[in-house]
Order: structure tokens, then C-alpha cells, then sequence
């Protein structure tokens, strides 16, 4: 894994503030910052829902989203990256995903966000299972996911 | 070698991981599932829809036209709901 | 204003986290918050530099910031924006803009950031001096920053 | 009408805001440049490109053939470098 790249796959929450810090403090060839905070919303296709649980496989988790981060250090001009996934119980309002970004210019910290969360919600190896009055169900993959991973995609 | 089973694949199945020794002639993943899924209920269960269900050796997303030899883990789940 | 709009301009410096919570606290209909921080950094143009100093136009810059909130509210469905944009003297390392966009769904977080930040390089009634060790100088407005804002034109 | 000046402008002009009262014949945001510059060495000075200046009326942006009656706050400074 590329210096400056952090993965974590945790079920603990994060922190936005020291994560942004983990890329900037000490430095002074930073010049833009983009973070991308995903939470869990109350409501799943217009109905109320309980909790997410989120599964993830182990070992293939970390070293696939490494890879991509390391892709995207290649891929542009950047001085970091930091992904933080959590994973277990998780109730409306709480943090899910966060990925951070720092480059010189703000182009490239916002492509690479905007690359690594395509490849989060498309091709990383989790899984959301909702918990709703009515029970419990796997959330279903959308095609609208595939086709915003695809895009990245040099041909 | 080892497989692994995740979200409803796990469910269904009823274990997240077990040790298989298929026969010579299953050579690819398509071929490693449809061999599954003749072992039992809960199998053909899992397997309803092979083309649903997406595979991983050795912590790689592969195709089901891939060649198993030499895999230690293949992993079966469903399409990926991260982020 | 749109409710749920917010925009500062301070010499003090800001804190992230509580910009983005006040987007999210209390309330479980946000999916996405993406942040830009924009930070002072050591070298303009391949020179070493001592600090800049911001100066802005008071009234016309806070005013002209909300009327593209308001845009970027009416243009995406967008649960809030926050903008903080520091004034005065910044050294390198020091942060010096923050655009934080919340919304249900990150594409629409994602685009309104960059609309905002590119407004803000372009348009927004700010002028950035450097303090170099040969003296002071202002920093010249790039073509670039033109062409990123146009881009945000309905034709 | 009050005149403001940001940046390199306030800085040749030497001062940041003063009151003016410009003749009838002076319509356009062009025009009132072209006073200024006629105003002494510090205003050539600022408005030696009278291109490159941007203008504001009552705080919002305008063209240089914009008109100016009715204006009570008017300001000239370079291009933007904020952000």
C-alpha cells in the first residue's frame, strides 16, 4: 500500500476532524481537502427502517479497497487518502463510510472521492442487510452503482 | 480448499465457511457451483440464480468462467451494497 | 436566504466537524455530506511563500455567496449547504475555505460542492496577496478558474 | 454616489471608498472609468487597463456597458482570486 494511503474497516465510529488532520498536519503541499461522509438514512425505498447491518468480508475488504486507493494516488496528483468503513449495527443518523482526499488542486481531491465512493458502493466486498418493522432484508444492488463504477473505466 | 459464503449466500446455505473437495472434472466457478447446488436443500437454494451470485479466489473478484485450480478460498455472495 | 443555508466570513479559523454537524444533528434524511477545505499552501508558482492575506468586498461577497446557495439548493436536492470563507492574514498549512453540501444521495452532494468552489475561485468578490521573501505581490486570476465556473452554465 | 475600490485598484488609487459626483455625460460603468482615469496619476495608474477592471453596482456584478444611473454603490477592483 502507497505511503499516505489508510484503510480501516472498523465498527467503531470515526472522526472526520482527525482523519482530515491525518492528511494535512505538518505539511504545507496540501492545498484542497475533500471528505465524503455516507450516513444511514431512516428510510430505505420510502420505508422506515430500524438499523443497517453491514457485513463485510474479511482480508479481501482492506486489500481491495487498498488497491484502489492505490489506483487512484496513480491515477492523479494526490498527497493521501484515508478510508474509514464501518461495519455491524448501525441506526439512522449514524456514519457509515467516510473517505478523505488531499491534493494540491481541488480537481483532483474531488475525482478520486468521487472514484473511491463508486468503487465503495459497487465493487467492495460489503453487504447491507436492513432492519425494518416488517423484518429484516439484503438490500439489492443497484444497476445505477455498476453504471457510476463503469465510468471510471480507461478505455 | 476452503470456501466462504456471505450475506444471503451464507444465510441460505446456513454456514459462512467449509472445507470442499470437488471432483476432478469441476474445473471452472461456473462448474464449482452448479456442483453445489446439487449437494442439497439449502444449496439449490442459495444457487436458485447462478448468474446473480458473484465470486472471489483468493480475495480477487473472478468471472464464473475462471478456473478454480490452484485456489485456496473461493468465496460466494451476492452483488456487493457497500459504501 | 434558503433555510438551511449558511455562510460566514471570518478571520478566525473554522472547525469542520461542527460545520458538518450542523448539516446532520438531529435529523436521519441525509445519506451524503461531502466537504471541501481549501488550506494556504507553502509555495505559489514554485515560490516559497511567507503568509497571503485575503481581502474581500463586505456586503457584496456574503450576499453573492447565498444567492449561489440558493442556486445550488434549487438546482439539487440538497438538505443544506454551509460556506466559511476566512479573511485576513493565512499562513501556509492554515485552512482557508470550506464548502460543506449535504443531500440524500452523494452525486448531487458531489456536484454542488464543485459548483460552489468553483464559483468561489472565480467569482466571489475575494483578492489573495502573497507575502514572499522579495515582497508582496497579488495573485493573479487564472484563466482556468473561468473556464471551471462556465462549466455550471445552463445553456 | 459612492465609489469603492478592492486589491491592486484601492491600493494605487490610494484610498478605499470616496464620494463622486461625476457630469451628466458620463452613463456607462465605461465611461466612468474613463473619468476616474482622467482624475490624476494614481487613477491612470489604476484604470491603465481599463479591461482588466471589474465592476459592481449596488453589489452585483456588471459590464462595463452597464448604465449607472441609480447607482449609490459602485466598485471597481482586478478579477476575483478567492477560494
Amino acid at each position: 500500500m502507497t505511503d499516505n494511503v489508510a484503510i480501516r474497516i472498523q465498527e467503531a465510529d470515526f472522526d472526520i476532524a482527525s482523519e482530515i488532520s491525518a492528511l494535512t498536519a505538518q505539511r504545507s503541499d496540501v492545498g484542497a481537502v475533500v471528505s465524503f461522509t455516507g450516513l444511514c438514512r431512516g428510510s430505505e425505498d420510502g420505508a422506515a427502517i430500524a438499523a443497517l447491518t453491514l457485513e463485510h468480508y474479511p482480508g479481501m475488504a482492506e486489500a481491495e479497497i487498498a488497491r484502489h486507493a492505490d489506483a487512484a494516488m496513480s491515477r492523479w496528483p494526490l498527497s493521501g487518502i484515508r478510508v474509514v468503513h464501518r461495519v455491524g449495527r448501525i441506526t439512522p443518523g449514524e456514519n457509515i463510510v467516510l473517505v478523505v482526499t488531499a491534493s494540491k488542486h481541488r480537481q483532483a481531491a474531488f475525482e478520486a472521492a468521487e472514484f473511491m465512493m463508486d468503487y465503495l458502493k459497487a465493487n467492495a466486498p460489503f453487504w447491507k442487510r436492513v432492519e425494518a418493522p416488517g423484518g429484516t432484508k439484503w438490500i439489492e444492488a443497484r444497476d445505477h452503482d455498476d453504471t457510476a463504477a463503469a465510468r471510471w473505466t480507461r478505455s | 480448499m476452503k470456501l466462504k459464503y456471505f450475506a444471503w449466500v451464507r444465510e441460505r446455505i446456513g454456514k459462512s465457511e467449509e472445507m470442499v473437495e470437488p471432483p476432478p472434472g469441476v474445473k471452472t466457478v461456473e462448474e464449482l457451483i452448479a456442483w453445489l447446488a446439487a449437494r442439497g436443500e439449502t444449496y439449490a437454494y442459495a444457487f436458485e440464480k447462478p448468474r446473480v451470485i458473484r465470486a472471489a479466489i483468493d480475495h480477487a473478484h473472478v468471472k464464473q468462467d475462471a478456473a478454480i485450480a490452484g485456489a485456496r478460498e473461493i468465496a460466494f455472495f451476492p452483488p456487493m451494497t457497500g459504501g
